[in-house]
């Protein structure tokens, strides 16, 4: 068994079978016809032999399938190289002794979950008191001053409370993803942000279920989050990179 | 109902009786305020409609009006009645003289009490005698149809364009959900009207307007014909507006309604007074309608951890039950939320939640329990939330849940696919039927962990209620009694809304309402 | 909502949004690249902005992944034709019936499980008296002789029994898939009937749960059939052939 | 173990007395006969292995020869012993010698036997004394190892070309799997021999060698090691060299072997007299190498219907229980099979399966069931078998089973691909871990249906022992009374492998794992 890392494909039980599995309906009713409609989109997707597993009827002109087939596609995997934040995770004291010894003041923070979307209890897990998994919230640490502004926050109140509190960082929830609503909103706040004249002021930083640190920084955000996400891995973030601004602006 | 837990009958007594004096309690001073949608909701009962050239509900134009010129606080009804008997208009024409300015509010000249009040009392009859037909209707429609099975199967749909989430509801119902329930915009609850017309645009959820209502229930009749049942159809109340949404409903023909005493305070931020009056008269309309209402614990164990909060679900619901037991909702119509949120990687998960399930089965043994999915602790691994969902159902027909919202495996990931809900369904459909006696043949042992948890549970809530008893329920949400959520007495939206009443305030829909029934067999306390 | 069948796509909620579930492993450890290369796969599989919203390390250097994305791949549904078996179902009555009326003698078939595959529930509920499903099977019949050979017999003393018995059909059954199995073993029953001239003499039928009459086609059989049949398909789908045969050498 | 079934305990006693004449019946003869098989595994138990230049194994070579020289009926054993005396070579030297022509059988002069016989005895210590060595070995490593849960998680895998399945097998263990079993290339049980060496293709699993086996045992032991656990591996005795394979499995630290008394002959139409005297001496190996059996009881509900034949599963397990006891097996080694295959879409079927296996729980209160998953009913809807696994392993952890075979998502697809096994483990441990101790906090209604499906089953297994009894086990098996598979007396495959023992028979290892296990604990019925 050698495996060729420039071209990897998927696996089932033997080393390039490519055996993939697929779901998906499609808007036709179920029979001989839909089967095979089920199977020219498998082959399109480049599923070899494509096997249609099941079908079933939905009702109103839909169709089910489960299809499973070799997928003939293959991936460089020794090419991909991820963009990293570059910092160590510290924990929460490790961030709040740097905090005194680098920065010799209260970092402040503030944090919302923005636009129409409510879902806290993402942003609380990294802001509020208890924190999440065992990991004390921003608010717990003595050398940071955080702000949860809740749910629902407009992006222009955001942005006023953070030039109110001269906030070093502005934490942004989005959850909801429903044709891309998270993206607009993600984006509003970068412009706001601009025609403010606030971007250079302030890290602008966002997370939820489907924001990595890829996308944030293609948004235009200092950093990204995703799932999993404890207080500290943000607040070891925030920390890293206002000393790393507070070095460069001395030299 | 068999019972299975062994409980202590004087403890659940007690529970009972604080909950009464907590719902005592508010209304000794909610039925001294009105709110702006409460005063719309009357004007919708009355029969306005449409918006104005700037889009403005017809039922807003005019409550504004009247509240800019300071005189809202008599309630729109003798405002409105004044102005029909002195204009020989309807109350639709009044509204839109108004709307376009033909008519001033200040042109309105005060009548006496007996120039008005009979007009008043017809108009308000003859909107009533509406609610009643559709409600005769809806009676008629499911006697008629076959039966449907318990639990019944409740999914919803999402998609935020009111004419795609007609094709999908009609699509679950003919795969065999007995109730489609069709989600809101993200930011509706917050807007202080209601939208008008179909709309094709939203997040997370597609806007509650009467067209939108209208048109999902037309699919929903027939997929009902084709399938010789009874389709549900279920929206939203809870937000700033929730007295006339359900004004809305009763016209459309829903059949269940969210529709909770401290959902929209917890969940949206939402002022405390105006929420609690709100949800008053949303109530009665409900219960007129015969609706069914979905109360909301469901959502604290999103926010707060279901194995530490187990009986804060169960304090709510006592509280939900004696609120609207006062706004004439009989113990049939309560659909009381509870849900299936214990993490699944917790030793003997199962158990608790058998436990809690069984608890509050025999706890409201005659309300149509309405139990929620796995949500919370779901991940985007499929495989597994299918089979979370599949434990979830099995815990329903073995405890005799009633209203069962259907997990979705994709629940991590985005609202539900047509495919989703159909995987949802014949989920449901196996468990339900495989292990459809199993309740009846499975005892809890005697002091077992099974009876001690659920003996816990009702202790703590019971203190819980006694707490709440002592310091009041706003106090307690202050506090952060319930989803582990703090909210102010006074902060909150919406609290411009809200108006203590005028001497001569008027609202013929409250004594219509609750008269008509006066009838019921609810338990109270 | 208008639908062109020419170009139908995956559908979740909206038309045309190409709503496409995938699952597979790779070879690599789980990782962020491991997630990258998931993504391009996706990618590669046609799937927009593709989400990869489950991985897990399966160990011994493998991760499994659950994928969702926006297919961009289109059918015509409209150009789709489908062979199929040219006679309808006749119920067991109507069966005998037209034997003991059109061939005027009792038809032959024997049928076995092949290679070294063992499962003969497949073929016992074609055959076997009990039958299917509340079928009888075609042993039941009074019209049909039926011999069934069991499993794991042999092509060559399955062709043997059928010279021996002067059979109308040889029925096989495929079960295993594995490595494309069943495909070596039919094509070999065809070959084998072919060197031994009894191809035009007997109806060849093949059955299982990965057979469609396309298949059987392509590999030379007279007929294919796929999960859910029942005795009565094929006993009408014989007699019905039969029929027609002896109608052709007439005229 | 808590009893929950209020069984009758004299049915339970008539039963296993039953099954034990029926033992009995078939010992009365199967002590006369000697099987081709079963002097090649005496050959391979003293040491010879390898094959000749047209690849046949050697054992295969020196038992024919003696076969055709007509003088196998005395045994291999006097010949070999002989050939060492005459020859002062190695069992494997003689075999090699035969095998090139340098040695004739004719040529072997027929020895008094205290020349031969001592050797003949000090040759099979030696043997017995290796697999002891073994025994203990796996004991040792077991001792250090962590304990592992109950239900342990078995799974299998299948790619046909072992050095992929080693890979697999590692990957199984390092994500929790405490059993792997490697299945076998589909038309192996009916090759009359063994193949040699490491193998890369075969359709439906990989040949089972002794090079298999051993590659597979590295990579369990690493995946072990890595791990702090011990992985036990599987393969199958079962086919026509049942003895044979099972000296392979107590070399090569095997843990279990699947070894069924009847089901070569109803799965594999094997001769019966073959299978039942193959069976014992297999057996025998099993119980002295300290190997747990699998039987295949599961496998009739894939032909017949587990609803109406579930009596069927049991009466066969009480013959098992009974051959296997006189073997000198423990019943702590009876893996005895059992099935989840009731049609998933039957009402109330889960209850069916939960009297199922909780009877058979009470009825072999010692033996590590092994319960296999449901397979014939599922789909191509790999949801749905998803879940349906589930309530599998949920009726496992609730009953109390010992060994269970996982379901996979893909079962009525392929064999198994890395990732299902990965999600069958997953699914495992969350039911598992999430109703760990449901099962000790519920009880089954007094006179309930399942008390009642137990008792009928109990009560039909008894019935079907008895007749069995009164015809024979033979007779029975040809009248179909297992898997609804009927099978002739003197039909099937490899009866010209079965010899009357002629005087003077003669297998050293009888004696030696006879006595060796003299001291068991085993209930003989
Ligand atoms: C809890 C919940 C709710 C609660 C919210 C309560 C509250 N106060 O937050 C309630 C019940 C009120 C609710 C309501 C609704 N919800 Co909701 N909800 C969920 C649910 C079950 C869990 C979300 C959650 O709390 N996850 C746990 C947290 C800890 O994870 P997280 O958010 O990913 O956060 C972590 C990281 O992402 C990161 N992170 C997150 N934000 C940030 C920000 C920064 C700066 C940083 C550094 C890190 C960070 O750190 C966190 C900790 O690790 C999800 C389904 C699911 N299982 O994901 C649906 C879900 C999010 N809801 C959804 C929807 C549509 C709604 C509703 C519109 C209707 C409905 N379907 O219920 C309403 C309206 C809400 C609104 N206006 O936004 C959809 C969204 C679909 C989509 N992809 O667009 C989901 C996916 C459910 C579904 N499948 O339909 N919901
Ligand atoms: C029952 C069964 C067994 C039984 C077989 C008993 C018997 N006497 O048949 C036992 C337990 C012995 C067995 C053993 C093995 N099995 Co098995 N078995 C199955 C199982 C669970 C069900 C098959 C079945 O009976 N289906 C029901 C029948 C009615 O359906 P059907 O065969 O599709 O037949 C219908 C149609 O296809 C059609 N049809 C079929 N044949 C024909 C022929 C003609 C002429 C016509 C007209 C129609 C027709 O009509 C039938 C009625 O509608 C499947 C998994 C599954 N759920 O499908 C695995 C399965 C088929 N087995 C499998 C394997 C690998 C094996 C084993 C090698 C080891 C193992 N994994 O258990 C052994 C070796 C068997 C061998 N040598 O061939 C694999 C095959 C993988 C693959 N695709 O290659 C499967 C898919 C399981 C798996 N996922 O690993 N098996
Ligand atoms: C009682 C109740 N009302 C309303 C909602 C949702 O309303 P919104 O449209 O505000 O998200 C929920 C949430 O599920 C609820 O439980
Ligand atoms: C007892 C027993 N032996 C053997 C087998 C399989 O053996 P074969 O390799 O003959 O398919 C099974 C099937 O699962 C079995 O249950």
């Amino acid at each position: 068994m050698s495996k060729d890392l420039s071209r990897i494909k998927a696996y089932g039980d033997t080393l390039n079978d490519g055996a993939t599995q697929v779901s998906f309906t499609l808007p036709v009713p179920a029979g001989d016809e839909a089967r095979e409609a089920a199977r020219q989109m498998a082959l399109k997707m480049g599923l070899e032999e494509p096997s249609i597993t099941f079908m079933a009827d939905l009702g109103a002109g839909f169709s089910f399938f489960v299809v499973y087939g070799k997928c003939k596609h293959t991936v460089d995997y020794s090419a991909i190289k991820i963009p990293k934040k570059q910092q160590e995770i510290l924990s929460y004291y490790e961030i709040n002794d740097l905090i005194k010894k680098e920065l010799g003041r209260k970092v402040v923070v503030v944090a919302a979950c923005t636009g129409s979307d409510a879902h806290t209890v993402g942003i609380d897990a990294i802001i509020n008191m208890k924190g999440y998994m065992g990991e004390y919230g921003l608010e717990r640490y003595p050398e940071i001053e955080a702000y949860n502004l809740g749910s629902q926050v407009p992006n222009a109140d955001l942005l006023a409370k953070a030039v109110e509190l001269n906030a070093d960082a502005v934490l942004v929830s989005q959850v909801v993803t429903q044709k891309n609503i998270h993206l607009e909103n993600l984006t509003e706040l970068v412009e706001l942000a601009e025609a403010e004249g606030l971007r250079d002021k302030v890290l602008l930083i966002c997370g939820g279920p489907r924001i990595s640190h890829e996308l944030a920084i293609e948004l235009g955000y200092e950093a990204g989050f995703g799932p999993g996400t404890l207080p500290n891995h943000v607040g070891s973030y925030i920390v890293a990179e206002l000393v790393r601004r507070k070095k460069t602006e001395k030299s | 109902m068999e019972q299975k837990l062994n409980l202590d009958q004087q403890k659940v007594d007690l529970a009972r009786a604080t909950a009464a004096k907590i719902a005592e309690k508010l209304h000794s001073w909610i039925g001294d305020y009105t709110t702006t949608t409460t005063e719309r909701a009357a004007a919708r009962l009355l029969g306005i409609d449409g918006v104005d050239h700037e889009s403005v509900p017809l039922p807003n134009v005019m409550v504004d009006k009247l509240q800019k010129e300071g005189i809202l606080d008599r309630g729109l009804v003798p405002w409105l009645s004044m102005a029909v008997v002195a204009r020989n208009q309807s109350p639709q024409g009044i509204a839109e003289s108004l709307a376009s300015g033909k008519l001033q509010v200040s042109e309105i000249t005060a009548l006496p009490e007996d120039k008005w009040m009979v007009v008043a009392d017809s108009l308000a009859e003859e909107a009533a005698a509406k609610i009643r037909a559709t409600r005769t209707k809806r009676e008629e429609m499911k006697k008629k149809a076959n039966p449907c099975g318990k639990p019944m199967l409740y999914v919803i749909v999402a998609t935020g364009d009111v004419y795609e989430d007609a094709v999908q509801a009609k699509a679950a119902a003919l795969q065999g959900a007995d109730i489609v329930a069709v989600i809101r915009h993200t930011g509706q609850s917050l807007l202080d009207y209601v939208p008008y017309g179909p709309t094709a645009e939203g997040f997370g959820g597609t806007y509650a307007t009467q067209e939108n209502f209208r048109i999902v229930r037309k699919a929903l009749d027939e997929a009902g014909e084709e399938t010789g049942r009874y389709i549900q159809l279920v929206n939203y109340a809870s937000g700033l507006c929730m007295p006339e949404i359900s004004v809305m409903g009763a016209i459309e023909r829903l059949d269940m309604m969210l529709n909770d005493a401290m959902y929209g305070i917890l969940f949206r931020d939402i002022n405390m007074k105006r929420t609690f009056i709100d949800q008053h008269f949303s109530r009665m309309i409900n219960a007129y309608a015969g609706i069914i209402i979905n109360t909301g614990e469901d959502n604290y164990l999103t926010t707060a951890d279901a194995f530490e909060q187990g009986h804060t679900v169960l304090a709510s619901q006592f509280i939900n039950e004696q609120l609207g037991l006062r706004s004439g909702l009989k113990e049939e119509q309560m659909g009381l939320g509870h849900a299936f949120e214990i993490d699944p990687s917790m030793e003997d998960g199962l158990m608790l939640e058998i436990a809690q399930a069984q608890l509050c089965r025999e706890l409201f043994p005659r309300s149509p329990l309405k139990y929620m999915p796995p949500t919370k602790h779901v991940t985007g691994d499929i495989f597994k939330t299918y089979l979370v969902n599949g434990m979830f159902n099995f815990v329903s027909i073995l405890t005799g849940q009633e209203i069962q919202l259907l997990g979705m495996l994709t629940e991590a990931i985005h609202t539900p696919f047509i495919s989703d809900r159909y995987l949802s369904i014949a989920n449901a459909h196996y468990i339900f039927n495989n292990a459809k006696g199993l309740g009846a043949d499975i005892m809890f042992k005697e002091g077992g962990r099974i009876q001690q948890r659920a003996e816990k549970l009702l202790n703590e809530a019971c203190d819980m209620l006694q707490d709440i008893e002592k310091i009041g329920l706003e106090t307690a949400m202050e506090k952060g009694y319930f989803a582990d959520i703090n909210r102010s007495i006074d902060g909150g939206k919406g609290s411009s809304g809200v108006l203590k009443k005028a001497p001569g305030y008027y609202n013929p829909f409250i004594k219509i309402f609750m008269n008509g029934l006066a009838d019921m067999e609810g338990r109270l306390s």
